[in-house]
């Protein structure tokens, strides 16, 4: 390559050069995937960033994206890195208030925001953020009368973009001939669990050539797909939906809402693909719920050919271990049966490499997508270094590791446990804060994750929990609150979990029952319920739950280290965690501690042998009001398993 | 001159045949909204029963009778096997399905009792009246005349029962409104039996008329196609206009193949009622005696 | 199932607008086509060919006029043997008397005059609807076979109006066999199919549709209601009159205005019945069905009957066909009013969703 | 957000109109006038003859006395089609959608009067049909997005909740491009969260295309808070007319209305 290909504006520069008329992103809208190919999209960005040049938009100034995944935004983010400033995406569903330290911390003075639901929150936050000064909206629905001086359409942006272009021909070319691989090419707040956000700052250098090192190692191709439907202010997001389809030049593909994201991903049926587990959680659920509705024939083969796929589906997938003809055979026919249409409605079918990540996912589930014949992969990483720190190899996928680490990343496991790594994309430093900085990066530049974890036989990482959270109770037995968690959070009927052990007698969990699928359970059983909070209280639900609960506790009981943290009581909570009330984070991350503190009367009933406890909770509602609910929960005691019954059965 | 009015007298005569044939439709209509297309297989049907029997050796009367339970018994089964699974569906629905039911019934008459054509004797002899034609030189049939005076009794009877009698209010309501009747407690299904019932009995008496003029045959059936003019003419929901509109067919079609027919080669018998029929569509599309519909949006 | 639908995304309303959106039924409707015209014509023997397989495409091409009026546009007509007349008729005297005319061309003057017909027989429809609307197409049935067999001039002065259709000839070749008899007909049938499905796509279409579900409120969006009524039964008499001319010239070679009675009409209206009104699709599976089933009721029943010793009188067949269809119009009026083709249309949906069950 | 809206000259007028079917008297003298960009509400108890009185404007009822004028054009009596061809759009009162038809056709049905090839042209597809369509069919998909139902665009409408029924019905008369849009009771039947989206919608488009609205409604609260100006009805007679508040305040229509209803 004669050209250094070191930043985001040159990669867009080249893409528009070598595949001009490929694709390069699509939204949905107005009942089509309306395209633009790469040199389209180039030359949107340069006027785009002529008008912001027009508007004052200098190098080393911060500019807020806010909204759902759209090409504008996308564009926004381009034109700029362009200009040598910092795109800042943020989350579009957070409320207002949440956005003021960001804006204050990175002294944004640009914005660009979807609708006038985005509008209306900077308009909100402006009197405590004086230097917020531009605003610029996409969709102009509703903002007609808006005439605040410092907001502006897009279209209008642009036709300022296309003067300053016309009269300042050279410009926008000299501008990107400034930018070095070392210029701030992002900005990205972390909420953390605690504490006001970071903001992670990552250079071109940083994010690019992690980027393509693990584009290379998966052969990624101008000719994938992506669907970009999580928040663009999740790095996850950022790499696969702009980063990594800059360096490889495939195509970027934004739902119509949110509410069609599904049909949206069957209809693109992307080949690459990442996702929390969370997504996959609730398509699994989806799956569990439609097919009970099935006939009871249909359930019966879908049942059987499940089975099969349980059996040899990861072992086919991976390639390893010869299998005999007759389960070869099997599984053909269950492909052309049950897999091959379950990945066609699930939106699967083209995929050739799909991660989760951002979460550890339950090994269940995990085992279902691999077993009919999804290539989903575990990915280990982190904002703060650009993602890819390990991912499962092709063929050797081990459900409860994240796999080998990529390319040149290296980790070592400190004497705590701790995992520490060193990338060459690991984050500059967090923004305007270096005491945090050097907490978590050492001198030596290891940075230190908050993760235990250890490498096993085959060098693979195994990650236990946060480093933090692994604990033990009283007597001893080691406690990993996420691994019961998970373990839980698997059956269709259990949304969110948070147990509870560290440094008491026993383990407790308190947990949020799947609303679409127990209210389907409950109609099919023909129990009536008028809403959330009472379903979550009926005590057929509690029985429901219980059998979950008390089979966790008998996998539990099978492994020696963890047979002494099963679940001894537990309470179904009235109403779902949300991040909203901070209870868990945007990436639905359980904030385990703060969920501890504002339930604590819960938390003290549990362990105290109570039969039932009050509890009173305020909630914040979409639009910003707040409310209370209240409710008695019933607190439940579940059957433990004893180590040898288990063992037997196993 | 003469000649005129005995052709006039006998469309009149034939008219009301006509109307018996329509009554069967009006009566139906009126009680479960149906346009019973296959009235006229019915009409087929029966008729080729009364045969039936008669040719295993029953008398008249008793092949009558029997006939005539037949006929209730097939009404009943409509009701169940037709009309129930079909309630509240569109009207237009309805009458394809009874355009099945005529395929059915006329299959099955034929199935039962062979497709050749049967003479049928109900002991009226088809000769001029002869005091008439002293005195007036018209040749009109005897047979004409008694059917009339048949017909006519029926329709009296008809008349009473839907006004005077419990049952017949009942129907009355019920064509009104079918919600508002179940409402007040009227069973419908029953209702819609004996409406069938009935129907098959109006059916069996224009089939032992215009069998034992035409011989009983296929062609029966038409007869029912004659009676769709007089309908549209009278209003699906009238008795009077079904009475009214049969002479009016009856007598405009044979004045019109007598003194029209020459003119364009014969043979309008088949069509013309249809063409009065519906340039008084044009006109006045409720019939002569049907209700304004007002649409209400 | 077999549907992938995965990956099918339309970047243009064009594609998204498509007859068949689906790849997979693209796939399907292409290899249809290829067997019916490259396969049968090698493999058909003439008695497939001339009775069986030109009669369904004859039939459905009258079927799928009469679903233009009555399934779409929501005019139910008893009146569609006289349309086929019509055609027939006019193609007859087209040819007869303007030697420069070509067959084709016959054929279409012929569903032209069917369509002024129609649109005449058609004009008590601005008043009055549902079977007050039927009785009157009843009208065009006996008025226009009387008047075919009455003036002998549509006959050329035969007995009885009976005419025998000319030869076939398209640019000195002469369509003799069935087999390529069959091949014109399935391309005239296939055309016509596509120019109908075009049709009832657009606006032409909606606006059918729009009057047969709630002609009130089409009226108030400002579709012309009267226009539009009249053009269905234009449209409708023409795909009929071109049947018709099908009919005598491919089919039967001669007829005559009686073959053209009541009983043609309902056979047609059981074929949408019973095939599915409002569907295209459905005008060709009632064809089939009902051209289909009296043969192997015919070839089934007797032996049948004698296999389990009942001895069935002579002509019993055509009385079990009348009851059985009688008893299925019934049946699907009650069970599935959208006919085979709804029933097509369930199961793929079914496939489409498969393994879930919605 | 304050609105800022230029209320125009009268656009439509009634004068005088009287109606009756048979010897009920549906409407009596009714007169009243709806300016150009205007949110005019039409209130009264049930049967005060509301309904009739949008009849009447869109040609489907022939009034016996009186005159509606119509952008300057005076007459006793449209027919619908000419209504709808002037630029009067509406919705009814129990929905008159085209149920045998998905939601983007029943919406594209609203275009009948912008489609501008025949049907011979259509049956061809190929040309100027596929480009009059497609030309349509992007002019629907911004109704539709307009009124947020891209997921049910190909839904069958029969298969929808009553809620989203009235939209779909909204939905096609918008795509009319109407001058004036008549909605007959848009938010009958709705739970409350409905009506909120129903009155931002009707809000939106008087807003952002300047249609001029007619509505007629039940529910006064509703009506009160988005219209400009009332006109009360009560047994086919106009009682009251004015702004919101002066009809609120109006003896008579606290007698005849609140009186009864509250």
């Amino acid at each position: 390559m004669a050209e250094s290909l070191d930043t985001f504006p040159r990669l867009l520069l080249h893409n528009a050069k070598v595949r001009p008329d490929l694709p390069a992103i699509r939204e949905k809208d107005l009942g089509i995937w309306q395209s633009w190919t790469w040199s389209e999209v180039a030359a949107e960005v340069r006027t785009l960033a002529c008008g912001l040049a027009a508007q004052g938009f200098k190098r080393g100034m911060t500019i807020a994206l806010i909204g759902d995944n759209r090409p504008r935004l996308y564009w926004g983010v381009t034109a700029a890195q362009c200009l040598g400033g910092v795109p800042v995406p943020l989350y579009q569903d957070a409320v207002a208030d949440e956005w003021v330290f960001v804006f204050q911390n990175a002294e944004i003075a640009f914005a660009i925001a979807e609708d006038q639901e985005q509008v209306d929150k900077l308009l909100e936050i402006m009197p405590k953020c004086p230097q917020l000064k531009h605003i610029y909206f996409d969709d102009p629905r509703g903002l007609r009368h808006y005439d605040q001086p410092e907001i502006m359409g897009y279209d209008e942006l642009l036709e300022l973009g296309r003067e300053f272009d016309r009269a300042h021909p050279d410009y926008f070319l000299a501008e990107v001939e400034k930018g070095r691989p070392e210029d701030m090419a992002a900005l990205f707040y972390t909420s953390g669990t605690t504490g006001n956000p970071k903001g992670v700052v990552h250079s071109n250098k940083n994010l690019i050539t992690t980027g393509r090192m693990a584009a290379e190692i998966e052969g990624i191709t101008e000719n994938e797909n992506v669907l970009a439907f999580l928040p663009m202010a999740w790095i996850g997001q950022n790499m696969f939906s702009y980063t990594q389809a800059l360096i490889c030049g495939f195509c970027v593909n934004c739902p119509e809402s949110s509410d069609t994201v599904m049909t949206d991903l069957r209809e693109i049926g992307p080949s690459y693909f990442l996702a929390p587990p969370s997504v996959f959680e609730r398509l699994l659920t989806q799956v569990t719920i439609r097919m009970e509705d099935a006939s009871w024939l249909k359930r019966k083969m879908y049942h059987y050919f499940m089975g099969v796929a349980n059996r040899v589906g990861g072992k086919i997938l991976d390639a390893k271990e010869p299998i005999g003809f007759w389960d070869r055979l099997l599984y053909k026919i269950g492909d052309l049966c049950v897999y091959g249409p379950l990945r066609n409605v699930l939106g699967m079918t083209r995929i050739r490499i799909t991660y989760t990540g951002g979460e550890a996912i339950g090994p269940d589930l995990f085992k279902f997508y691999r077993s009919i014949g999804v290539n989903l992969k575990q990915l280990y990483g982190a904002t703060e270094t650009s993602v890819f720190v390990c991912v499962q190899p092709d063929g050797q996928v081990k459900p409860d590791t994240v796999g080998k680490t990529v390319g040149s990343v290296q980790i070592k496991i400190a004497d705590s446990g701790e995992i520490l790594i060193k990338t060459p994309g690991l984050f500059d430093e967090y923004y305007k804060n270096p005491q945090a900085t050097a907490e978590a990066k050492d001198a030596d530049g290891w940075f230190h994750t908050g993760d235990a974890g250890f490498f096993d036989a085959d060098e693979h990482l195994k990650i236990l929990d946060r480093a933090k959270d692994v604990g033990r109770l009283n007597d001893g037995t080691l406690f990993a609150p996420k691994y019961i968690e998970n373990k839980l959070k698997f059956f269709p009927y259990i949304k969110e979990a948070v147990a509870f052990g560290q440094g008491r007698d026993m383990c407790c969990a308190c947990v949020n029952i799947e609303f679409d699928a127990v209210a389907n359970w409950a109609e099919r059983r023909n129990i009536s319920y008028s809403g959330y909070t009472d379903l979550a209280s009926r005590p057929e639900v509690y029985d429901l739950v219980q059998d979950c609960v008390e089979h966790v506790n008998r996998d539990l009981a099978a492994d020696e280290k963890l047979a002494g943290s099963q679940i001894h009581r537990f309470l179904i909570l009235h109403k779902e965690l949300d991040p909203d009330d901070g209870e868990i984070t945007r990436t639905r991350k359980v904030r385990r501690g703060f969920v501890a503190e504002k339930y604590a009367t819960l938390v003290d009933a549990l362990y105290s042998g109570k039969g039932e406890c009050f509890i009173e909770t305020q909630v914040k509602f979409e639009d910003g009001r707040t409310g209370t609910i209240s409710a008695i929960l019933r607190i439940v005691d579940a059957k433990l398993a004893s180590p040898d019954a288990a063992k037997r059965a196993a | 001159m003469q000649f005129f009015f005995e052709v006039l007298i006998g469309g009149l005569l034939a008219g009301i045949m006509y109307s018996l044939v329509a009554l069967g439709f009006v009566l139906i209509y009126k009680a479960s909204g149906v346009f019973n297309f296959a009235q006229g297989a019915m009409v087929f049907f029966a008729a080729l029963t009364v045969v039936g029997f008669m040719e295993q050796g029953a008398p008249l009367p008793l092949a009558i009778g029997l006939c005539l339970i037949v006929m209730i018994l097939l009404g009943v089964a409509t009701e169940r096997i037709v009309l129930r699974p079909l309630v509240n569906q569109p009207q237009i629905t309805l009458f394809m399905a009874t355009i099945g039911l005529a395929f059915f019934v006329e299959g099955l008459a034929q199935g039962l009792w062979g497709a050749q054509v049967h003479a049928l004797d109900i002991g009226i002899p088809d000769t001029p009246i002869e005091s008439l034609m002293d005195k007036t030189g018209m040749l009109i049939s005897q047979f004409d005349l008694i059917a009339a005076l048949i017909c006519a009794v029926l329709v009296t009877l008809l008349a009473v029962f839907f006004n005077k009698t419990r049952i017949g209010r009942a129907l009355r309501a019920v064509a009104d409104d079918h919600q508002a009747a179940l409402a007040v407690g009227i069973p419908l299904k029953q209702i819609w039996a004996i409406v069938w019932a009935v129907a098959g009995f109006v059916a069996l008496v224009a089939g032992l008329l215009w069998g034992a003029r035409n011989g009983v045959q296929f062609a029966l059936t038409f007869v029912a196609l004659k009676a769709l003019p007089v309908l549209i003419l009278g209003g699906f929901e009238s008795i009077a206009g079904a009475i009214v509109g049969g002479l009016i067919v009856g007598s405009s079609e044979k004045l019109a193949e007598v003194f029209l027919g020459p003119y364009v080669g014969g043979g309008i018998e088949g069509w013309f009622a249809y063409v009065v029929a519906l340039l008084f569509l044009l006109v006045r599309p409720q019939g002569l005696f049907g209700e304004k519909i007002i649409e209400r949006v | 199932m077999l549907y992938r639908e995965t990956g099918q995304f339309k970047t243009s309303y064009a594609a998204d607008q498509q007859i068949f959106p689906l790849r997979q039924d693209r796939i399907g409707v292409v290899a249809t086509l290829l067997v019916a015209f490259i396969v049968v014509p090698l493999v058909a023997n003439e008695y497939w060919l001339e009775a069986i397989l030109i009669p369904f495409l004859v039939f459905s091409l009258a079927a799928l006029g009469l679903n233009i009026l009555t399934g779409y546009a929501g005019q139910l007509s008893l009146g569609t043997a006289a349309f086929m007349a019509v055609g027939a008729f006019g193609a007859y005297n087209f040819e007869l008397r303007l030697e420069w005319m070509p067959i084709l061309g016959s054929f279409a003057l012929g569903g032209v005059c069917a369509a002024f017909v129609g649109i005449l027989f058609g004009l008590p429809s601005l008043r009055i609807k549902g079977f007050y609307l039927a009785v009157a197409t009843l009208a065009a049935q006996f008025f226009v076979v009387w008047a075919l067999t009455h003036f002998n001039w549509f006959s050329n002065y035969s007995a009885s109006g009976v005419i025998t259709a000319q030869r076939i000839e398209i640019f000195g070749f002469y369509f003799l066999t069935g087999q390529s008899k069959y091949l014109l007909v399935l391309a005239i049938v296939t055309l016509l199919a596509l120019a109908a499905k075009n049709m009832v796509r657009s606006e032409t279409g909606r606006a059918w549709m729009a009057v047969r579900d709630f002609d009130v409120a089409a009226a108030v969006i400002g579709i012309p209601v009267m226009r539009t009524k009249l053009l269905a039964f234009a449209v409708s008499s023409f795909y009929c009159g071109v049947a018709g001319a099908l009919y005598a010239y491919a089919y039967l070679g001669t007829v005559e205005p009686d073959g053209f009675n009541l009983d043609l009409s309902f056979r047609i209206l059981f074929m949408i019945i019973i095939g599915g009104v409002g569907s295209i699709l459905g005008s060709f599976l009632g064809a089939a069905f009902i051209v289909l089933f009296p043969i192997l009721l015919n070839r089934f029943a007797e032996p049948f009957a004698n296999a389990i010793g009942i001895d069935l009188p002579s002509g019993m067949s055509s009385n079990l066909e009348l009851i059985i269809f009688g008893g299925l119009i019934i049946f699907f009026l009650a069970v599935e009013p959208l006919g085979l083709a709804r029933l097509w249309q369930v199961a793929k949906e079914k496939l489409r969703l498969w393994p879930f069950p919605h | 957000m304050e609105q800022v809206r230029n209320i125009g000259e009268p656009i439509l007028v009634v004068e005088n109109v009287s109606l009756a079917f048979g010897g009920v008297k549906a409407l009596q003298d009714v007169s009243f006038d709806v300016c150009e960009h205007e949110v005019r509400a039409i209130i009264g108890p049930n049967g005060a003859g509301k309904s009739s009185m949008l009849n009447v404007v869109n040609g489907v009822y022939h009034p016996q006395q009186g005159h509606v004028t119509f952008k300057g054009v005076r007459r006793q009596d449209m027919n619908s089609h000419e209504a709808a061809s002037m630029g009067i759009a509406r919705t009814f009162q129990n929905i008159a959608l085209f149920r045998g038809m998905t939601v983007l056709d029943n919406i594209m049905t609203g275009r009948a009067l912008k489609m501008k090839t025949n049907f011979l042209q259509q049956a061809l597809w190929w040309g100027p049909a596929r480009r009059d369509e497609m030309q349509n069919r992007h002019k629907v998909e911004e109704v539709i997005d307009f009124l947020e139902i891209q997921h049910i665009r190909k839904t069958p409408v029969g298969r929808l909740p009553y809620g989203l029924q009235k939209r779909v019905e909204l939905a096609r008369a918008l795509a009319a491009e109407p001058e004036v849009l008549l909605l007959d009771e848009p938010m009958a039947g709705m739970n409350l969260e409905e009506k909120q989206d129903m009155c931002r919608y009707v809000l939106d488009v008087n807003d952002q295309f300047g249609t001029t609205i007619v509505l007629i409604e039940h529910d006064m609260g509703v009506v009160m808070d988005i219209s400009d100006r009332v006109v009360v009805l009560d047994y086919g007679q106009k009682i009251a007319d004015g702004t919101p508040d002066v009809v609120r305040a109006d003896k008579k229509v606290i007698d005849a209305y609140l009186g009864v209803t509250h």
